[in-house]
Formats: C-alpha cells, structure tokens, sequence
C-alpha cells in the first residue's frame, strides 16, 4: 500500500479539499490510518455537498416520495414511472450553475449532457429536454453573454444529439446577478421492464469504461464549485471547465441502449460529479460489494496523469458498465461498431473494498460503502429571516397609486407583454431542435409540452402522451418560501392540465444560497415543506431531484427558487389542448376567482419597481378541483382553448389567447359596484392561483357550468372570441397585431441592443 | 511596430488551453488515421483571425480578452504585420 | 419499392424519415454509414443530424464514409437521391451536389417553419413551378454558397428548385431566409436531376399530428412515383 | 524539411476564399466597431489546425485537400516546423 501523505500534511491537504476536522477525523477513523492522497480525494468529493447531501438529506424526507405509479423514486440516476400500457417515463433535473457562471456556453451544454446521461443509464431513450434559467438583468452586457451563451450552449448540446428541447423557462431578477441558475430536465421513454438500475454484482465481472478518454479537465469541477459559495476566487477555479462533445454522447446513447436491450450488461451508472470515484462507488454500495480499479489501464488524453486524477477526473461523455467476463467480446464489439472505446479498468470482488491500483501498487483501499453512505449528515439550524416581516407587511394597495382608466391600463398591459419575465420565449426556443423524434404534439409556447407516446421511427405509437411543464416563481418563494414552493407545483400542475394531462409525479431542482446561513436554510426547509404539503395533497410523489446550494455572490444569496419539473399523462393525445383562441363565436370562461394579490407580482415590478408584499395564497382543495374539472371538459372533447393565470394575471392571459390564435375577444370583468368595486389593476394584474381561461363552443358552455358547479369551482362567462383586438370593456383596448409585435420581439430587442454584441457564437469553431 | 496611422495585419491564433478537450481537433484526428494517416499523432483545431486595422498591439490583445477570445479556456498568440 | 435511409455516426432523423415514410406507406430501412451496399433499395435518403457532430465542416468527415462509395455510383446509374439539411451538406462535400453550406448568417441555430416556393425541378420531383409548401428548417449552416458562374447554371437549367419566400410566394423578406442564403436558395438539384439535396425538412411536415405544416409528403411520394413509372 | 521519421508539427490555417461571406467575422467586426475599435477595416475568422505528425509536406497538403479544407469555399497554407 502506498504511503504517500505524511501524518501531519494529511489534515492539511484534507482542509483544502474541503474536508472538516470532524469528517477528517472520521476517515481516519475508518481506514484505521493516515489516508493516502488518492483517497484523501475520493472521500473529500464523495462526502462534498453536491455528491452527499449532507445539509440537505434530512430535510429531503419530507417528501412524499410512492405512488402507484412510482417504478423508482429517488436515489438512482432518474426516477421512473409507469404511464400505462407497459411503458414508463424516467426523468430527473440537474443544476449546472456554478460551471456555467464560469463559462456560460460550456456550461450549459455539459450540464445537458450530465442530465441525459442519467437518463439513458435507467435504460430509457431520452425523448425531451427542458431548461429552466435565471439569469440578472438584461440591461447588464455580462448578463445578456451568460443568457446568450447559455442558450447557445443548451442548444448545441441538446440538437446535436437530436434530442428536443420541448420547454422550459426563464426569469431576470437581480438576484441573479452573481450567480446565474442553469437547471436542466431529460425526460427518457422506454418499456418497463427495460428499467435498469446501477447495481455493480457478481465477484469477477468486469469494469469496463466506455466513451471518451480521461484528462484533468474538471477535476474537482461540479463538485468543488458547487458546494462553495462563488466569489472571486471563482476565477482561479477555471481550468475545471470542461468541454462538451455532443458527438460522443450521441454515440453513446446509441451504443448504451443497444447493449441494455440485448441485455449484455450486468450494471451500467454514468460518471457525473466526482467521475469515476462516485459512480463506481455508488454501484458498489447498493450491491454491496467491493470493486478493484487500475488506473493505467483508464484511457489517458494527458500525460503523467496522478491516480488521484483518474478517480475524479470529471471528464465528460463516459459510462461505466458491469459486464460478464463471457459477454464482453459482445460489449466491445457493439461499442466498437458506434466508434466507442470499451476498456476493462477493473472489476468487482467480494471484499465490499474499494481498492485503487496504480499497477501493481495499491493506492487506495477503503470499504467502499463508507464512500457513499457515511458522510456525515447536517442538521443545520434554520431561523426566519428578519427581512421577510417588513417585506410581507408591505400593501400594495394602500401604499401606491395604481394607473386607471382605457388608456393608462392598456400603456401597462403593453408594458407587461413586453417585460422580458413576460414576453415571449421564442427567441430562446427556435434555437432550440424542438421537433426531432416527430413526436412533440404540442411546441414550445404553449402552458405545457405534449409528446405522443412512442419510440422514433418505429411507427409505434401508442393513443398516449405525456405533458411536461418547468415551473418556479423565485420572487414569490422570496416573499414567502412556503407558499412560493406550493406555487412552483400548483403552477406547474395547472399549465400541465392545461394541455390535457393529468399531473403524475415531478422531479426538482433546489436552488439555494448557502446552508450554512440560518435564514438561507429557514428558506431551504419552508420550500420543501411547501412542495412536500401541495405534492401529498394532490397525490403527486417526487421522484427524483437535486439540491444546489451556495448559489451566492459577494454574499447575497440568490432568491430561493425550489424548481419543479412535473410530468402528466394524457390517456388519449388527440385531448392535447393549447393556449390560442381558436374561433370567433367561442365563448370564453374564466375558472376560479380573482383576489386582490397584487404582492410580489409582475406589475409591481415593472410599473412600480418594487418586490414586496405577500405572494398570492394557494387553495390545494380548489387548485385540485380546478384541474378536475378542466380535465373532465377536455376529457369530454368541449374545451377549445385553456390558459392558466400566472404572471401578469387575466389581462396577460387572454392577450396571450389572442396572440397565439390570432384572434381578439370581448371580454367584460365584473369589477362590484360602489365600495366593493376592484381596482382594475386587481382585475387586470392581480396574480392569483388558481385561475383558468377556457375558451369553448356556445353549445359547451352549458356543461362546462355544471361540471365547474359540480366540483364548486368558481365559473365566470367573460366574453366571447372574435374580432382584431383585445377589448376589455371599459379597461383595456388592444390589437392583437400590436400586441403581437410588443410581445413577440422585446426579447431579441433585449438581447441584441446596438451597441453591443459579445456573442458566444463568434467562439465556436 | 506599425504606426497609428497606417493600417496593420494582425493575426490572431486562439486555441484552447492545455489541458482542455477538443472534440473537433480529435474527431478530425481519427478521420484522418481512417482515410490512412497513420503518422498522425494528435490534431488541434483552433481559430486564425485576421484583423485589418489601424491600430496597434495593446488594442488587439484588448479585443482578444473582450470579445475574440475566450480567457477561460483559450489562450491566444498575436502576430503583427502588414496589411 | 424500398428507401434506404443511412445512418452516419451523428445522424438524428433517420427514424424520422422512417417514420413519414411509414406514415405515407412507403417500405423504408437503415442503411449502414460502413456497409457497402445498396442492393435491395431504390432510393436513398441522406437524412439530418449532426454527422461526426458536424466538427471540422459539416458532413466533411461523413462523405468518407465507405457508404458513400456505393451512394455515388448508384447516383451515376441514375438512382433517385435526397439530401435533407446534413444530408444536403453531406452531398456537397461529395461534390455530388454543387456549391456549400456556410454558417447561418444571423449565427444562430434556427428551428421554424418557413415558405417554400417552387421554382424548379427534378428527375423525380415536378411540383407545379411557383407553388408554396411550408416546411420547418432546423439547422445553424444552412447559407447555401456557390460562385456566380454555378448559380447562373443552376438557373439556366432550372435546377434550384426549393427558395426560401413569403407566404404569398413573393421574394423572401428580412427576416423570412432564415440563413442569408445565396439567392435565398432552399434547395437544388443535380445537373441529371436525381440527386436533390435540401435545407428544410419534409419529414417534418407529414404527419398532421406533430407537424405544424403538411405538404412534405409530397417529396417522399414523388419518389415512389418516379419508380412507378420507369419500373423501378 | 523533417525526414519521414520525426514528428513535425504542420501549422495549417484554412480562411474563406476571397468573394465568400463570413458571418462569423463579419459578425466580429460589427461587434468589434461597437465596443468602439473605430480602427478596424475587416475581419476574417478562419481555422487554425496543428497537425503533429511524422510525415511530410505533400501529405499534410493531401490532407487539406481531402478533408480540412473545402475547395469551393476555403484556401489554406501550411507552416512546417518542430513538433
Ligand atoms: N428557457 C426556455 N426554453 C425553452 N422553452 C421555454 C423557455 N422558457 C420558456 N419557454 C417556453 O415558453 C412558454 C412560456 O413559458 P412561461 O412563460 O414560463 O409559461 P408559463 O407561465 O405557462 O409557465 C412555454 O411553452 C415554455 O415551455
Ligand atoms: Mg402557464
């Protein structure tokens, strides 16, 4: 065994890998000795914040987490559920935050790569990509570079391995400034019992490495940059950039699904955060064995490699399977066919040790459970933050003056439509291949994606779909995190059901500052309280997820922004509904009830630049029912057309109608008489839940009343589809084309002012 | 050294630092030992930016640290010239 | 009648076209980049992706392909070719088709629907000249380049067949070329005519259910039609 | 000239021909006038490949032939020196 680390130098190299004087302690005591440097490295990544969820593992237990639909929740690569007729969906969300604030294009589109790759590892192809990002303010040029080249990245990434990116969102706040939010969602399809899971077996079976070869690039990268706050010193962390080769990845989703389907693998796992150290440490551990590794026998792209490089290299694009001494010729021979190196690096044995070898010298040798299992696990405490009384105590109401009258109110509705919170996204999403695999029902732009059931080119599609929507209001979750996470679901649940499907289960993204700040944690704790309450409320399990933490600059910590990507299912595509106006006549219908929530909204930000107030409250019995109801009237084939209410409010809703069908509408708002007349403002602007716009035929109306009344869902004929402008009466006047053009181009108007333009693009090569 | 009046070449060579993948610089490597160059050894593709203009040393390594370049993963040599 | 559609490394919509082939009843299968032979197929569809993740040039390295050896000759012998996006440039690196592909001159990646005019024919495709079909682009090279002598050619013969245009036909406006083609060429065809290469994609625009648009069946139809009629 | 058994290193750089739009440097140029770099005439990004290789001249130039550079748009001129 080597003995590489003097006992004295041990504490030190340990503290600068990031290791406490606790955990130090602790891996002393399990090897019974002073680490060696390999392992030193191991266990540092292994036990970090983003590979162990030391802060975060406690709290993550609210969640509710079965489900009769539920293949596999949280704690493999992706969480699968059943959808009916055999076949299941896995999907997850990743963070790649602090990566892509270094480098934005690179970034992104590794972070893509990371996502799929958990995908294609439960056995499924990878069928949609969505993106949720956050980014500071446009009028900022770093900022416009980070969200060009995010997006530029994303899409490079996700087209090339022709994958579609079907959704997602984006929001610009100042809280985002110094640390711009990268998450990403891959939704993979296969058929059940396709369903595999990264358990490394059988005592003599081998390790083999397939895909790209091992450099220094990203050694210590997602897992050192994201489990420490981002400041300055940021910069000295950039060689850990890593480079994305969409190629290879293609190569090795063929590769992979080929050899899973001809069950040539014993195990397969991906190498993500922390390489090859955590992903053959985690299939050790869950099968409960020990795995031997040789180091020189790794495909090196860089001379004079140090093991301890090889086992945390972050290179990109590689996969490590189990594979019987018998099937391997088969292995190679598949991976060779899609131009893939197969290397055996090692294999598994009884031990339940994971041993490193540098040849014949062992340069680590550790049980390798305690790798994945034993980092400690942090209660840290939470406390209210002190600025949330003075922010919640805030009435908009009372305390500005609102615009009034036709002409006032339309200026705001324009300038709502074309907030870039607001304005339309297609900007981002026609760089994005949306369509490749010829199955998304519905496009980007609507309130959920719809893909039809079935693998590409197979002509094997089933009567089914799956809707998926990305949702997280970060100011609300600000305001008040408890509420703001119920938001994220509800919100996501309800643009879900918009489309026509029926919520299932969601996956997550926890964005955060750092958990080590009581009132940054108080945040973190309420989020997951809030999502957990709404997702057993409504009978959604989470799935799969992942926690980010210490997303702060200089300090300040980002706002709170719990992300949910929720994924439902629509029994029957041809229910697929979208947002858009479809014929004159139709009548348009409100669901739900407008209260006056004017706190934390869109319109107090734009017109009144102010974030305050209390965010909008959330009905889980009537957003439940609310989504009953619409389902059942798209169930039975009446609705043309459903929106639901989210930023901006009502005005912003049907303006939305109208644009996406290119028609206008009447409509009339009962604002009260006398004392208990709304403010049109409220009317207008006012974002509360729990609301839908549903256009249907004149014969419909009838029975989408009694289905509403049924289920006691408030319901409201607010006018009827028809002419070139949005009239609102007494409030609002606007040409759809107007309304088209403010609406459609404020984003590349953002993106593309004159006088500059640092675009990632002029770096591709 | 050209100058401030006259206009100048220069050219620019930016390629990624040591250390850092290069996909396109390997997918042409294996390319080029499949159509039977078997004496390559390793291929780098970077970018060559010509830059005529009237201006001088100092603004063009400006230019690359702003725009041209990109610091966190490619380094880049000038050479000047005439135009 | 059987389509052969080849897989290069990196290609992504070769189910794709399978499945618009399906959809349209047309007998369709894989063509291997490395195998060598075309037997049994009666057409071949260069499909779109990313081949050998469009490094270096876009279909520069796939054009090496031992396939492509056999894609030639049958092309020789007058069988009916198409080059969708990748595949188009695919074809012009083979020099089976004239001119290249160059970055989109907004350098942006761009995936929409867009407006086709018909301006031109080939051995299998005759659309009526001057009709409208639309059809969604998804490429980031898609500026079609040629020299003046060449696109003076292709015109005298006829040959650019597809150009990028407004939806009531007329000349292509601002922002409606999505690439800064050349002449807002779409699409062109060889000097025999049964080699055709195009930017946008018709498998894109077959199936109602997840096209915004229709009217590519029309290119995968006229194919078999040909064969129908010289006994193919 | 490096004889048939030592690694030289060949310096190719493949710009559009003369007459062919360059977006990407056209792009640069626009970009580069607007943070002010009034000094700039032109731009023109092309490739850089650094090929390692234990042969010679006529095949490096073979290899741009064939693979690097595409005849119809581009032209390339190749440096040998040490690997
Ligand atoms: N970053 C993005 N990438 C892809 N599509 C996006 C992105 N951001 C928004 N979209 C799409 O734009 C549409 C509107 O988004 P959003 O305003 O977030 O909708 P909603 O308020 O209904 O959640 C949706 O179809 C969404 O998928
Ligand atoms: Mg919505």
């Amino acid at each position: 065994m080597r003995d590489d680390l003097p006992a004295e130098l041990a504490p030190r190299l340990a503290a600068e890998l990031g290791l406490k004087p606790a955990e130090y302690e602790h891996v002393v005591e399990i090897l019974g000795r002073t680490p060696t440097v390999t392992e030193l490295y191991m266990y540092s990544l292994m036990w970090s914040e983003h590979c162990s969820y030391k802060h975060s593992r406690t709290a993550l237990r609210m969640f509710p987490t079965e489900g009769a639909a539920v293949l596999q929740g949280p704690g493999e690569n992706a969480g699968v559920i059943g959808v009916g007729d055999g076949w299941a969906v896995a999907f997850k969300m990743e963070s790649h935050n602090h990566p892509s604030a270094i480098e934005p294009y690179q970034g992104a589109a590794t972070g893509v790569g990371g996502i799929i790759r958990d995908i294609f590892t439960m056995g499924a192809r990878p069928v949609a990509i969505l993106d949720s990002l956050r980014f500071g303010t446009l009028d900022q040029p770093r900022q416009r570079y980070l969200f060009e080249s995010a997006v530029a990245g994303i899409g490079a990434y996700g087209n090339c391995i022709g994958v579609p990116t079907v959704g997602g969102e984006v929001y610009f706040e100042e809280a985002y400034e110094g640390n711009c939010l990268i998450n990403a969602m891959a939704i993979g399809l296969m058929r059940e019992e396709d369903l595999m899971r990264a358990v490394a077996a059988g005592p003599g079976n081998l390790l083999v490495l397939i895909g790209s070869t091992t450099g220094r690039d990203g050694i210590g990268g997602a897992s050192v940059l994201a489990s420490q706050e981002f400041d300055e010193k940021a910069e000295e962390k950039r060689p850990s950039v890593q480079v994305g080769d969409p190629f290879t990845e293609k190569l090795l989703i063929e590769a992979c699904l080929e050899l899973l389907s001809r069950r040539l693998l014993v195990a397969l796992g991906d190498l993500g955060a922390a390489g090859l150290t955590s992903s053959a440490a985690e299939m050790a551990s869950r099968g409960g064995v020990g795995l031997e590794i040789d180091v020189t026998r790794v495909p090196q792209r860089e001379e004079a490699m140090k093991p301890f490089e090889v086992m945390v290299s972050e290179s990109q694009e590689r996969m490590l399977a189990v594979v019987t001494p018998e099937m391997l010729g088969e292995v190679q021979g598949v991976c060779e066919r899609w131009g893939l190196p197969a290397t055996v690096i090692g294999q598994v044995t009884e031990t339940g040790r994971f041993v490193v070898r540098e040849g014949d010298e062992v340069v680590a040798d550790m049980p390798a459970a305690t790798l994945a299992h034993d980092a400690p696990v942090y209660d840290p405490p939470a406390e209210r933050p002190a600025y949330l009384d003075e922010l919640q105590r805030f009435d908009p109401l009372a305390e500005l003056d609102h615009p009034e009258g036709v002409e006032m109110l339309t200026a705001t509705l324009f300038d709502l439509l074309a907030s870039p919170n607001i304005c339309s996204r297609r900007w981002i999403w026609e760089q994005y291949d949306h369509q490749v695999m010829l199955n998304t029902v519905v496009l980007p732009g609507s309130d959920a994606a719809v893909l039809r059931i079935g693998l590409p080119g197979r002509c094997e599609v089933t009567e089914r779909a799956i809707a998926a929507s990305s949702d997280c209001n970060g100011r609300y979750c600000y305001l008040d995190p408890y509420t703001g996470a119920q938001i994220a679901v509800a919100e996501a649940a309800r643009n879900v059901a918009c489309a026509g499907g029926r919520p299932a289960a969601i996956t997550d993204c926890l964005n955060f500052g750092s958990p080590e700040k009581p009132e940054v944690f108080w945040t973190f704790v309420e989020s997951i309280r809030g999502m957990a309450d709404a997702c057993r409320a409504w009978g959604v399990p989470v799935i799969s997820g992942n926690v980010s933490f210490y997303n702060e600059s200089f300090g300040q910590p980002i706002y709170p922004t719990p992300t949910v990507g929720l994924v439902g299912i629509l029994e029957s595509v041809a229910h697929h509904t979208t947002l858009g106006f479809k014929e004159a006549g139709d009548v348009v219908v409100l669901l739900g009830e407008t209260e006056a929530e004017l706190g934390g909204s869109e319109y107090l930000k734009v017109v009144h630049e102010t974030v305050a107030g209390l965010p909008p409250r959330v009905d889980l019995d009537a957003e439940a029912a609310l989504r009953e109801v619409l389902l059942a009237a798209i169930g039975e084939g009446i609705v043309r057309s459903a929106h639901d209410c989210s930023e901006g409010g009502l005005s912003v809703a049907l303006a939305e109608c109208c644009i996406a069908g290119s028609i206008g509408a009447d409509v009339h708002l009962d604002l009260g008489a006398g004392d208990g007349a709304a403010p049109p403002v409220v009317t207008l602007f006012s974002e509360t839940q729990g609301r839908v716009v549903v256009t249907v035929a004149e014969y419909a109306v009838e029975r989408l009343f009694e289905l509403a009344f049924v289920a006691g869902v408030p319901f409201a004929v607010i006018g009827t589809v028809g002419g070139d402008a949005l009239r609102i009466g007494g409030l609002v006047e606007a040409g759809v084309a107007e309304m088209r053009d403010v609406f459609e181009s404020a984003l590349a108007g953002l993106v593309h002012p004159e006088e500059t333009f640092a675009s990632e693009e002029l770096r591709q090569r | 050294m050209t100058g401030k009046d006259a206009m100048a070449r220069f050219e620019v060579y930016v390629t990624y630092k040591r250390g850092i993948f290069d996909p396109p610089g390997a997918t042409a490597e294996r390319a080029l030992k499949n159509l039977g160059y078997q004496g390559v050894n390793s291929v780098r593709i970077g970018k060559y930016i010509q830059i005529d203009a009237d201006t001088d040393l100092a603004t063009v390594t400006e230019m690359c640290d702003r725009l041209l370049a990109n610091p966190v993963i490619e380094e880049y040599r000038i050479v000047e010239g005439e135009a | 009648m059987r389509l052969g559609v080849v897989v290069f490394p990196g290609s992504n919509c070769e189910q794709d076209v399978v499945h618009a082939a399906g959809v349209l009843g047309i007998d369709a299968g894989y063509v291997w980049h490395g195998d060598t032979d075309l037997s049994g197929y009666d057409a071949v569809v260069l499909p779109g992706g990313f081949s050998y993740g469009d490094y270096l040039r876009c279909g520069a390295v796939a054009r090496f392909s031992p396939i492509m050896s056999e894609i030639v000759r049958f092309a020789e012998r007058g069988g009916p070719v198409m080059g969708i996006c990748n595949g188009f440039q695919i074809l012009t690196e083979a020099h089976l088709l004239e001119g290249a592909l160059l970055r989109n001159e907004g350098l942006k990646f761009v995936c929409r629907p867009v407006h086709l005019r018909v301006d031109g024919s080939c051995d299998w495709l005759d659309l009526p000249l001057g009709t409208v079909v639309r059809m969604p682009v998804n490429h980031n090279e898609g500026n079609y380049h040629c020299d003046a002598e060449t696109l003076a050619r292709l015109d005298a013969e006829g040959r650019v067949v597809l150009r990028y245009c407004e939806p009531d036909g007329s000349r292509a406006q601002g922002g409606s070329a999505p690439n800064g083609a050349l002449d807002d060429i779409a699409g062109i065809c060889n000097a025999r005519g049964n080699v055709f290469g195009l930017m946008p994609h018709p498998e894109r625009a077959v199936d109602p259910l997840v096209g915004t648009t229709t009217g590519g069946g029309a290119f995968f139809t006229a194919i078999v039609e040909r064969l129908a009629r010289v006994g193919g």
